[in-house]
């Protein structure tokens, strides 16, 4: 799968010259990247590139002070989180935020959008009609969890899981949100090898099957060979180089930005 | 699970032993019980140990000299309202519904009078006699003539201070009062009263307590309509003195004009003796025949070698005391319709007089079914239609450092 | 006997006062974790309006409606909830502690006004004569009426409180309070959902006011203090267990219980002592607390995970 | 001008400056513990109470008494620390500030209890003021003006040129950094009670030498502190040190006679004085007037 040719339908994600300062320093420097829809893009690059920042500014958590996003052609700059998600985009934290008195299933009943029963009064004076609601919200939550193999924790509290567990779950929240663009902040990290193999099935299987697109910030370079094309490459708030992970390997200016970092660990 | 049911159950246990406890404890043989409600904590606090004092003195008194009623004692239920009316409320209740107590002496501030009052006692029909509760709006209460006070109105006390004031050559004053019932009601009295004889009050100031300076208030107040004194109407503890050395030391005012608040030895130890020469002020005072004020004094120096017999409220507290026993005497057991129908019988003319330290002789006197007219430490304590004892009004200086009474008038 | 069930009576409808503020803190600092120190300015809101509103026609303050109870209450409520709104609109976009020391700085210039706008509220006489409910069948049967009535009001705002908290309404709030991050990741406007929690919680402050003013038949500047009206009802929510209605509820019967016991435990110490009892009971206050966040943080029943469904 | 020198700008700088000094504790603590710490008052109220028993004691002026407020307060606040904050380190700041609002009401029972309500104040009688040109200031408003700049010299060559102060910077500034990179946390955090229980003493002692004393004296002064504390961005001292002279001037600038005589806001308001600050603080710039950290 490669970028749509010019003039085809807009990419999924558009990112054009995005700027972001905290006082003097220039966490994003003029990011530009677009992801193509159905496809599973990667972010690759070293630490402090502003990765994680960039998913942060896209998705509406920090106020950019420069550039534009657009969500399938439409302008998205500095929308609130809340009207992203609406739009289907989602994100997920490099280290799981679960919310920590609710169980896995809360965890993702929760996400959903639009819920009735959480505007008021109806909570209390449609009492039956949110009681429906929720019955099928509790089934779609279920078909979730069985999709993830999680579906013998839903009623385990969230801080019970594993870290894998709770990427997983988190990967969950965001299917419940219905999202049509999931950007996954390192999923493989702090997983072990068996968990991992799973998470990367079920992003290709999603990917695949439901035509979610993703973008992923992962430091574990196989993995992104494997799941992700195209790929880009981050350093010093700027994106230095986009392709193929074979292309990025190549690349001189790539090597670099490693080397003149901490040295990843790439197995 | 276990932890929980164990402490739900320890909750429960303490909760019934909290609630069963009054109870257990009710009417004991020998003795009938007097509530008494004082701030022991809080803004009043400072007040509370010689008038309880007071209390205690007359008690003991009358136990010595065989107790009431058939010879049982009378013992002190107290409580503490942290001069504070939402807990005032509370433990009211509890000295009604649980201590079941037939008569109470307090409470001490105007405004939990009136909030105990209208929430408890007026509708358990409990008499009460407040020592201290001067604010006038007391009077007013429509309370089936079951609130009762030996401490005089405040607008007796603003009467007289605006009437001496003007009297010692002061034309113009400036006020500060305490930002309460008792200093909103004590200044406006005094306006009224200066005003009438002639005064000006260049300006009224209302203070908030217990604040780290007052200079920026004493400054206003020292510059406008050139005051020759400050009538200062506060509590020593929460911003009285405060007030009177930030205005010495800068030179504000150089006379004083204060009120019961602060009739307090201890304002002239934190203040020094020079820079309150001849100050004055009025307090509720002892229209008592001389020889009844002096067995109170010999009486309670005896007892408190320490503390003031003069202090503020100690003796209003101590005739209440007495003038609460004497009813229960008089209507000859502890019931609260009784006693209160018995308060002006004993307090009230005519009837042979009785006063401080004459228990023995009350006794006998009620025992004949004669009348007995109790004239206490502060006064003649008789109750008006209003329940207030139309005392007098003491006017005193301080001299040499130390506080004297110059004189009691009447209003 | 009968002044043993009048007593019961009265405790019990301050216990319930108190349960209807546990549950309007609830809401706010349990379900969606806003700390109000200002409970005080909320309650002072309510007691004003439902004493303005009730008391008879007065030369000393504004109004003296002498409108029945069942008109102000719903209004001293909508009071409490009006204070709430542009001070939630401010402080709550800040940090918990911010809005902790935010909300006693309203509390104490409510408490300034009220003491110092006579016109409005009477100044330091406040509000006397306010006709408290069922009054008019006497002793003992308007006193059990009353708390009758107060039961009836904290029955209700019980089964509001436990339909909001078990509502997806609830659970978002609960999503805000565990990890605010977390909760704009699902969609969630936080700044939307705590100005709502804290509004209402508010609104049953009010409401508490408004039954503490009746209760009391008179309002002054003096009749709150902090203590008892704010501190004491944090003390509550967190020893019955914060996050869970009942907690709240059973966490302001037993803590009024054991308060009102060592008010009469000190009463029953010999003079001199008693007025140290006082100073004891506040040092016992602080160590009960400070055992209770030691031992059992989650109070007596705490939220219980899963348990909303 | 004379009378705006001597009644409102000296008073505001001398009650600003016992704000700054507990500004500027609340603050550190903020900034290495991260909770609001409600019995900070209490210790004002303890070193004062301390410094009045040797005064009383051995007679010499409460000035010469700090060092025995300091050395008595700071026990105390580890003794607290030790006993309740240690135990809730990772714990909500909520439970935090729950836990050391019962620390205060056990330090101020304690103090009812030992020295009952009644005020005491160290000296009597009056002193004269210094008097210049028609300017005048009392003698203990000189020494608390000279004794908070000298706390405050003190303070900021313990924070810059320290071991010691630098680590508690560095805590304050990144807890989990300072951890990683070798910083003693149970030191800094002994040492950050330390300092600002020496600040509360002092503070109490010159607040009880400018007024009386009173258990109750130190949380009179808390929540202004605390805006103070927030005005210069909670977290930074010397923010929160300028915070509380700002709050110290313009509660007692709120009074000024401006126009014939009248004050500005009737002084009944002026304890509203540092919250209505702090409330337009919070609309209008959040993060402090110097951004708080955090």
């Amino acid at each position: 799968m490669s970028g749509g040719a010019p003039g085809a339908a807009p990419p999924a994600l558009a990112v054009r010259g995005l700027t972001k300062r905290f006082g003097g320093f220039v966490a994003l420097d003029g990011v530009s990247l677009d992801v193509p829809e159905g496809s599973i893009t990667g972010l690759i690059g070293p630490n402090g590139a502003g990765k994680t920042t960039l998913f942060a500014t896209i998705a509406g958590f920090l106020p950019p002070d420069g550039g534009t996003v657009s969500l399938r052609g439409q302008d998205v700059t500095a929308a609130p989180p809340w009207r992203l998600h609406r739009a289907g985009l989602a994100r997920t934290f490099q280290i799981p935020r679960l919310f920590a008195r609710m169980t896995v299933l809360e965890n993702l009943m929760v996400a959903a959008p639009d819920q009735p029963g959480e505007r008021l009064p109806l909570p209390w004076i449609a009492r039956a009609r949110i009681a429906r609601e929720e019955a099928a919200l509790a089934d779609r939550a279920r078909a979730v969890l069985d999709r993830l193999n999680l579906a013998r924790h839903a009623d385990t509290p969230a801080t019970a899981l594993s870290g894998g567990q709770k990427k997983l779950v988190e990967l969950g929240r965001a299917l419940m949100s219905g999202a049509t663009l999931i950007l996954l902040d390192e999923p493989a990290a702090g997983v072990n090898r068996t968990l991992l193999r799973e998470i990367a099935a079920t992003i290709a299987r999603l990917n695949r099957e439901d035509g979610i697109t993703f973008l992923v910030i992962e430091h574990d370079l196989d993995l992104v060979a494997e799941l992700c094309d195209p790929v880009h490459v981050m350093a010093e708030g700027q994106v230095i180089a986009a392709g193929t992970m074979a292309e990025v390997r190549n690349d001189p200016r790539v090597a670099e930005a490693y080397l003149g970092m901490a040295i990843e660990p790439v197995d | 699970m276990t932890t929980l049911a164990l402490s739900r159950r320890t909750l429960l246990a303490a909760g019934a032993a909290a609630a069963a406890l009054p109870l257990a404890a009710r009417a004991q043989e020998g003795q009938v019980r007097i509530g008494a409600i004082l701030s022991a904590s809080g803004g009043l606090a400072a007040f509370v140990p010689p008038i309880r004092a007071g209390i205690m003195l007359a008690l003991e008194e009358i136990n010595a000299a065989g107790g009431v009623l058939n010879g049982q004692r009378l013992t002190l239920i107290e409580a503490d309202d942290q001069t504070n009316p939402q807990v005032g409320v509370s433990v009211a209740t509890r000295l009604v519904q649980a201590d079941n107590v037939p008569i109470i002496i307090g409470p001490m501030a105007s405004g939990i009078l009136i909030a105990t009052a209208n929430a408890v006692t007026i509708p358990a029909g409990v008499p009460i006699i407040s020592p201290s509760a001067t604010a006038p709006a007391i009077s007013a209460l429509s309370d089936n003539d079951t609130v009762f006070r030996t401490a005089v109105p405040d607008g007796l006390q603003g009467a007289v201070l605006g009437r001496i004031t003007r009297e010692r050559g002061i034309e113009r004053a400036a006020v500060m009062a305490i930002n309460n019932d008792y200093g909103r009601g004590l200044a406006a009295a005094f306006q009224a009263a200066f005003e009438r004889h002639g005064g000006s009050v260049t300006a009224t100031q209302n203070f908030e307590e217990n604040r780290p300076s007052y200079r920026a208030e004493l400054q206003t107040l020292a510059g406008r309509g050139n005051p020759q004194a400050l009538v200062l109407v506060a509590y020593p503890g929460s911003g009285g003195n405060t007030i009177l050395r930030n205005a010495v030391e800068n030179a504000f005012f150089s006379r004083f004009v204060l009120t019961d608040g602060m009739r307090d030895q201890a304002v002239v130890q934190a203040v020094g003796a020079q820079p309150l020469a001849g100050t004055f002020g009025t307090a509720p005072g002892t229209a008592a025949a001389p020889e009844r004020r002096a067995a109170y004094e010999a009486a309670f120096r005896r007892a408190n070698p320490a503390m003031d017999p003069a202090g503020a409220f100690v003796a209003q507290a101590y005739d209440a005391a007495y003038v609460a026993a004497l009813a229960i005497q008089k209507a000859g057991r502890a019931d609260r319709a009784a006693i209160r129908a018995a308060l002006r019988e004993v307090a009230n003319p005519p009837g042979e007089m009785v006063g401080p330290g004459e228990w023995a002789k009350a006794r006998g006197l009620i025992a004949q079914g004669a009348g007995v007219n109790y004239e206490g430490a502060s006064g003649p304590v008789d109750f008006n239609e209003a329940g207030d004892a139309q005392g007098r009004i003491e006017v005193w200086e301080i001299r040499d450092g130390r506080i004297a009474t110059v004189e009691n008038v009447s209003a | 006997m009968e002044q043993a069930a009048l007593y019961f009576a009265t405790m019990l409808t301050l216990a319930g006062i108190y349960a209807a503020l546990a549950l309007g803190l609830n809401l706010q600092w349990g379900l969606t974790g806003l700390m109000n120190f200002g409970g005080l300015g909320f309650v002072a809101m309510g007691a004003y309006t439902a004493a303005l509103l009730t008391a008879p026609a007065s030369p000393m303050h504004l109004g003296g409606f002498g409108w029945p109870w069942w008109v102000a209450w719903p209004l001293a409520a909508l009071a409490g909830a009006a204070l709430a709104l542009p001070i939630g609109a401010i402080a709550l976009r800040l940090r918990a502690d911010y809005l902790a020391i935010a909300t006693i700085g309203i509390a104490e210039i409510v408490r300034l006004a009220v003491r110092n706008e006579d016109w409005l509220t009477g100044g330091p006489l406040g509000v006397p004569g306010i006709p408290r409910p069922f009054e008019a069948l006497g002793l003992p049967w308007g006193q059990f009426a009353y708390l009758a009535l107060v039961a009836a009001v904290v029955a209700g705002l019980f089964a509001l409180a436990q339909a909001t908290a078990r509502s997806p309404f609830g659970r978002a709030l609960r999503a805000v309070r565990d990890d605010e991050e977390a909760a704009k990741a699902v969609g969630k406007n936080p700044a939307r959902l705590r100005l709502q929690a804290f509004v209402l919680g508010a609104a049953c402050m009010g409401l508490g006011g408004a039954m503490l003013a009746a209760f009391f038949k008179f309002m002054g500047p003096d009749a709150l203090d902090p203590v008892t009206t704010t501190f004491l009802v944090w003390v509550m929510l967190i020893a019955g267990g914060s996050g869970n209605n009942a907690g709240a509820v059973i966490g302001a019967i037993a803590v009024w219980a054991v308060w009102a016991a060592t008010d009469w435990l000190a009463g029953q110490l010999p003079g001199e002592l008693a007025t140290r009892a006082a100073y004891v009971r506040l040092f016992l206050i602080g160590l009960a607390l400070q055992v209770i966040l030691l031992t059992r943080p989650q109070g007596l029943i705490g939220e219980r995970i899963g348990a909303q469904r | 001008m004379e009378s705006l020198v001597n009644f409102y700008l000296i008073p505001g700088l001398v009650l600003g400056a016992i704000y700054a000094m507990s500004a500027t504790g609340l603050s550190l603590i903020y900034g290495v513990m991260r909770f609001a710490h409600f019995a900070h008052g209490e210790l004002l109220s303890f070193g004062a109470y301390a410094a009045l028993i040797v005064v009383r004691g051995l007679g010499i002026s409460p000035l010469a008494a700090i060092p025995v407020a300091i050395g008595a307060t700071i026990p105390l606040a580890w003794a607290a620390d030790r006993a309740f904050y240690a135990r809730l380190r990772r714990s909500l700041p909520a439970v935090l500030l729950i836990s050391s609002f019962a620390t205060a009401l056990m330090i101020r029972a304690v103090l009812y209890l030992a020295f009952g309500p009644t005020p005491m104040s160290y000296g009597v009688g009056i002193v004269p003021p210094l008097a210049w040109a028609g300017f005048r200031i009392q003698q203990r408003h000189a020494w608390i003006i000279l004794g908070a700049a000298t706390a405050a010299l003190l303070l900021h060559l313990l924070l810059s040129r320290s071991r010691a102060g630098r680590a508690m910077r560095a805590m304050a500034d990144d807890p989990d950094l300072a951890r990683i990179t070798g910083v003693n946390v149970d030191a800094v955090i002994r040492l950050t009670w330390a300092v600002a229980a020496a600040l509360a003493a002092t503070a109490g002692v010159f607040l009880g030498i400018d007024t009386e004393l009173q258990p109750i004296m130190g949380f009179n002064v808390l929540l202004a502190s605390f805006a103070a504390a927030i005005l210069g961005g909670i977290g930074r001292p010397w923010g929160s040190a300028l915070g509380g002279l700002i709050l110290g001037l313009a509660e007692e600038l709120s009074s000024y006679p401006l126009l014939d005589g009248a004050p500005l806001l009737s002084p009944a308001y002026k304890t509203g004085v540092a919250f209505a600050v702090l409330v337009l603080m919070l609309i209008v710039r959040p993060q402090g007037l110097f951004r708080g950290m955090g």
